[in-house]
């Protein structure tokens, strides 16, 4: 029966991505990338990770999908043009057939992967105890590979400087996004009063369970940054001109508390990023509740986009 | 007082990511003047780690948290490492002093896009390089790899111009096509071994399909982000349609980082993974690369573009070390081969970024860079042409430059392990060198018809710093002779040598006759042959084409692989 | 069957099928799509894995999962930073065509003036 | 006791189910975007709270329950927020009512 339940799953989700590959319109093929990315999750439900399908369903498939919806109605104009650079029969047969080559070797390596598998499962579980953490993936994140996770809050302030750094010279240091309309009366700013206090609940509640169960910032945060987006898209906040020192300064909040945690290992217990012994779990939740408002907001600057207007409202 | 030093290796990462993160608070002139603060910082931090392993002589490593792999993550900084520190924080260095003319908000003025910009990713760059240098854990590169290019691609248009949006956009898609084949290796690395860790998998690694299957995706993924012909697709406009000061930047530096893990790949994890005729064929890529960079860089109507080929050309050069580092036993080793490599690496970071500047110097006081009208600039902008032609020389392999040491060493070792072939691309590709310097000099010395017109005057210090840098490659084999075994160069001075110099000058010259786009002598088979170049360049920067080429030969370097195997 | 074979095997599927729309549709939002289905494909090959690594009471290595939480998160700034170049290059251009025939046309073009 | 319990969520699972292929039937057959909404909306809500009311005996706290029927309330608002946002941009872009 599961067995009869994966193979469905698996065939509706190589099908949706064929349909997102070969569908006529971008519209339809994002909208279906994004049925793609929820099924996904049940993918990784399947491959017991649950803190990856929360991640998944929220930034994956949340977050992306918005971003190529977005882009999608924005470009709407420019399909014909890529229409008729669509190359020939040959140049395609030759790509499936490459393609196909690496699917095919790929699933040649699946086949062939060793059998006892290796795995550092054993070798968590017996550090886990160090870390002063209930959630194996946390205690992988914020102390085993805790430098991954810095470079990760990095990763994404640069991507937003180099999104920034497109604006236009005229309007550099104003707000992201084009202005929202904003009706009083209308739904969306009915649901974006409603929805906020439910959603930052739910947000800090992800972010706070992180430490010993499935959750954690980076879950919490796209709820919270999800909020926002709403609250801009009703019209009832605008987005921040990006000169704001206090923006800025919360964008780098988090990164630097957590270098600074690392720099006080370097000094109390031998190791950047290592933790004195009995202070590793309020370190670790220091670091996780200064990482929370800058990924909020970097996640949230990203979708909002490149600034289009002055910093008058 | 150990763990002291080998903190640097941390610092090397974090000095210019924290000078990143609290300029973007500072924000627009005393953001800049922070990254001009960090970079003499930096290159003390290099320094210090460079002067440490000479001291003890054995790979510095650190214990991130203090957890050791496979669970927690290692820095380490092996020779290469630190050679590699050392010239890109000295390349960087000149880069902040070249672009203060270029990128500078006055205080009190309301801050500036490009400039916050560029200094911001110029210290991005940096930290990002600095980690892919001293990481040690195949993720962890991935990580550093993406923070290479998502610095990297906002420089290619920060003018904002159209053109250049577009070449950042393809850049972006290509390189990140490339990670992700890297990532794929990485996977099926960690599904085989249970480890990233780079010095654990070299133990546990076994030649055998996940292994193969991995190392090719991996090398032409990185070999997409490097921009080895023919995956150069992205290359050309990106480096051309840039600020100059960032196609510094970008083509001595970024490309280096890309370049610098397949150097750690097939040395270091898999060694004795890939095999001779996989590495023949990466050679093989290089040597292609020189003859059609070079080709093609003839035939550009602008300098800068003509640079940018020149760096495809120079690209290939990088490659050609692999086939000839084999030992008897047919695995790759640590050695002199090696050695010759780097300084390559090294030759070529001081010297393109050199040119580049000249290029960009010489594009600012004419407010143009057409090739055929530069006559008079000799007289008009004497420093920025001798910096223009100092590099050039330095990337012939002329007597004293670290091109030349690397050539030497190579040619040795070609003729040492009895493949000639490689000796006939060594000495060939020094003549297409010259034929495309000899071309711009030829030019910039005519005698104009009118007095040259100056757009604007250049700052001085920037055209110091670019003669800096030119000078530092042309003398780079004195500071490489302590390393190197003595026996390579006999005499630089014997008339063999000298001869040997001229006769690339001379084939250079009647290169650029031949094939230069403005071919006066006419020779039409040789016109004809430029031509024919030029379109499958063309042909093979299409998209289609260049990503077909790609997942192409990562199936041949699997293959390569599979089929060279000991039974 | 297994459970992790056979997701493993879906994940090549797909990485392919991502790979071919990379390769011939020639509209960049639909390349920054296709590059989301491989990453999704070099995703799902990784948790597969973790899963085949499942020991020690745990349902799957987690070293593993935590390094794929970073590698979806870094695939979303990538998205990200694209989609504004791309939106960005049509404001200015008017047109989001990738082909090399554009810098070869604005060079001629630099040689008229 | 148990059993009665089960029969009763399977029996509620499956009337949910029942309505989510009535809603999807409707979005394929239905002639324009309006009646397709119309489809959408009233068979998810039905169908996803029968699903709900189905588990509610089978988790193991009144906390779990409660986290069930939030769910069910969040994506009924979402549900009408958006449709009725998809309907209104149909109107404003000229679509007969």
């Amino acid at each position: 029966m599961i067995v009869a339940l994966n193979v469905g799953l698996v065939a509706l989700i190589l099908g949706l991505a064929v349909w997102a590959i070969v569908a006529r319109e971008p519209f339809a093929a994002v909208v279906g990338f994004i049925a793609y990315g929820l099924l996904l999750t049940l993918v990784w439900v399947q491959l017991h990770g649950i803190d990856v399908a929360l991640t998944e369903a929220a930034i994956g498939g949340g977050l992306t999908g918005a971003l190529l919806i977005g882009a999608a109605t924005r470009l709407r104009g420019t399909e014909a043009e890529a229409r008729a650079e669509r190359p020939g029969p040959a140049t395609r047969w030759l790509a499936a057939a490459v393609s196909v080559a690496v699917t095919l070797a790929l699933a040649a390596c699946v086949l062939v992967l060793p059998v006892p598998a290796p795995t550092l499962a054993p070798e968590v579980a017996a550090h886990m105890a160090a870390t002063e953490v209930g959630n194996p993936i946390t205690s992988v994140l914020l102390a085993f590979r805790a430098m991954d996770t810095l470079l990760e809050a990095i990763v994404l302030l640069f991507a937003l400087i180099g999104v920034w750094s497109l604006t236009p010279d005229r309007f550099w240091g104003g707000r992201p996004g084009l202005r929202q309309g904003y009706d009083a009366n209308g739904i969306l700013a009915y649901a974006a009063r409603l929805l906020p206090p439910i959603g930052i609940v739910a947000g800090i509640y992800i972010f706070w369970v992180g430490a010993d169960r499935p959750g954690g910032k980076f879950q919490g945060a796209t709820i919270l940054a999800a909020m926002w987006l709403l609250v801009m898209m009703a019209g009832l906040a605008d987005a921040p001109p990006i000169r704001r020192t206090w923006l800025r300064a919360l964008l780098v909040a988090g990164p630097l508390a957590f270098i600074a945690v690392g720099l006080v290992g370097a000094v109390r217990a031998g190791a950047f990023l290592a933790y004195p012994p009995g202070l590793a779990k309020p370190l670790i939740l220091a670091i996780e509740f200064a990482l929370m408002p800058t990924l909020t907001l970097i996640l949230g600057l990203m979708l909002v986009g490149t600034p289009q207007r002055g910093d008058t409202p | 007082m150990r763990a002291m030093t080998e903190g640097l290796l941390v610092l090397a990462v974090l000095a210019p990511f924290v000078g990143l993160l609290v300029g973007l608070v500072l924000g627009g002139g005393r953001a800049q003047r922070l990254a001009l603060l960090t970079l003499p910082v930096g290159l003390v931090i290099a320094a210090g780690i460079a002067a440490t392993l000479v001291r003890s002589g054995e790979t510095l490593v650190y214990l991130l948290g203090g957890w050791a792999p496979p669970l927690g993550i290692a820095l380490r900084a092996d020779g290469l490492s630190a050679v590699m520190l050392l010239a890109v924080a000295v390349v960087i260095c000149a880069i902040g002093v070249y672009a203060r003319a270029d990128f500078w908000n006055e205080a009190g003025a309301p801050e500036a896009r490009a400039p916050f910009a560029f200094w911001l990713l110029l210290l991005a760059v940096w930290g990002s390089l600095n980690l892919v240098f001293v990481s040690g854990d195949l993720f962890t590169l991935y990580v550093a790899l993406e923070l290479l290019t998502f610095s990297a691609v906002p420089l290619v248009c920060l003018d904002g111009r159209g053109e250049t949006l577009r070449a950042a956009l393809r850049y972006l898609l290509f390189a990140l096509a490339g990670s992700l084949l890297y990532l794929l290796g990485a996977v099926l690395l960690y599904g085989g071994y249970g480890t990233l860790d780079i010095s654990l998998l070299a133990g546990r690694i076994r030649p055998e399909p996940i292994a193969w299957a991995a190392a090719a995706l991996m090398t032409v993924g990185l070999l997409a982000k490097t921009a080895l012909f023919p995956l150069h697709i992205w290359l050309p406009p990106a480096h051309a349609g840039a600020p100059a000061a960032a196609s510094a930047v970008l083509s001595a530096l970024v490309v280096k980082g890309s370049w610098f893990l397949v150097v750690r790949l097939w040395f270091d994890v898999m060694p004795g993974v890939v095999t001779m005729p996989s590495a023949q064929m990466l050679a093989g890529l290089g040597a292609a690369a020189i003859v059609v960079g070079s080709v093609v860089a003839l035939r550009q109507e602008r300098l800068k573009l003509l640079v940018a080929y020149s760096t495809i050309a120079q690209i290939g050069y990088l490659f050609l070390m692999f086939p000839l580092a084999f030992d008897a036993a047919g695995r790759l080793v640590h050695g002199a081969v090696l050695t010759g490599g780097l300084l390559q690496a090294v030759s070529h970071a001081t010297a393109k970024a050199g040119m580049f500047m000249a290029a960009g110097l010489v594009y600012a006081a004419l407010g143009h860079d057409r090739i055929a009208d530069l006559a008079g600039v000799a007289r008009a902008m004497p420093v920025t042409v001798l910096a223009f032609a100092i590099s050039g020389l330095a990337l012939m392999g002329v007597v004293p430059s670290g091109a030349y040491l690397a050539k030497k060493i190579m040619l040795d070792a070609a003729s040492g392990t009895g493949q000639w072939w490689w000796t006939m691309v060594l000495q060939g590709g020094a003549v297409f060198t010259a034929g495309y310097v000899v071309l711009v000099l030829v030019n910039v010395l005519r005698r104009p018809s009118g007095p040259v017109q100056l757009v604007k005057r250049v700052s001085r210090l920037s055209e110091l710093a670019a003669l800096g840098l030119a000078l530092c490659s042309l003398s780079l084999a004195f500071a490489a002779l302590g390393p190197v075994p003595g026996k390579v160069v006999s005499d630089p001075l014997a008339p063999g040598e000298l001869g040997t110099t001229l006769l690339v000058f001379l084939g250079g010259a009647l290169l650029a006759l031949g094939l230069a786009r403005r071919a006066t002598a006419g020779i039409g088979a040789a016109f004809g042959v430029g031509v024919a170049f030029e379109q499958a360049d063309a042909f093979l920067r299409r998209w289609p084409s260049a990503s077909i080429a790609l997942l192409t030969l990562a199936a041949l370097f699997g293959w390569l692989m599979l089929a060279g195997a000991p039974a | 069957m297994n459970v992790p074979t056979l997701f493993g095997l879906c994940a090549a599927a797909l990485v392919g099928i991502g790979l071919y729309g990379l390769i011939v549709d020639p509209h960049p939002l639909r390349k920054i799509l296709a590059f989301n289905v491989v990453g999704s494909g070099v995703f799902v090959l990784f948790g597969a894995i973790a899963r085949r690594g499942a020991a020690a009471g745990m349902g799957g290595d987690p070293v593993p999962q935590a390094l794929l939480i970073t590698g979806i998160v870094v695939a979303f700034s990538a998205t990200a930073l694209a989609v504004a170049l791309l939106k960005r290059l049509s404001d200015e251009a008017g047109s989001v065509t990738l082909s090399s025939d554009a810098p070869a046309r604005a060079k001629s073009d630099a040689g008229h003036d | 006791m148990s059993l009665a319990v089960d029969l009763f969520s399977v029996i509620a699972v499956a009337a949910g189910a029942f309505f989510f292929l009535a809603g999807t039937a409707g979005l394929l057959r239905f002639p324009d975007a309006f009646t397709r909404l119309h489809a959408l909306t009233k068979a998810d809500n039905l169908g996803l709270g029968l699903v709900v009311l189905g588990l509610l005996p089978q988790v193991g706290g009144v906390v779990a329950g409660l986290k069930l029927v939030c769910i069910w309330l969040l994506v009924q608002l979402s549900g009408a927020t958006a449709s009725q946002l998809i309907a209104r941009g149909l109107r404003r872009r000229g679509a007969p009512p």
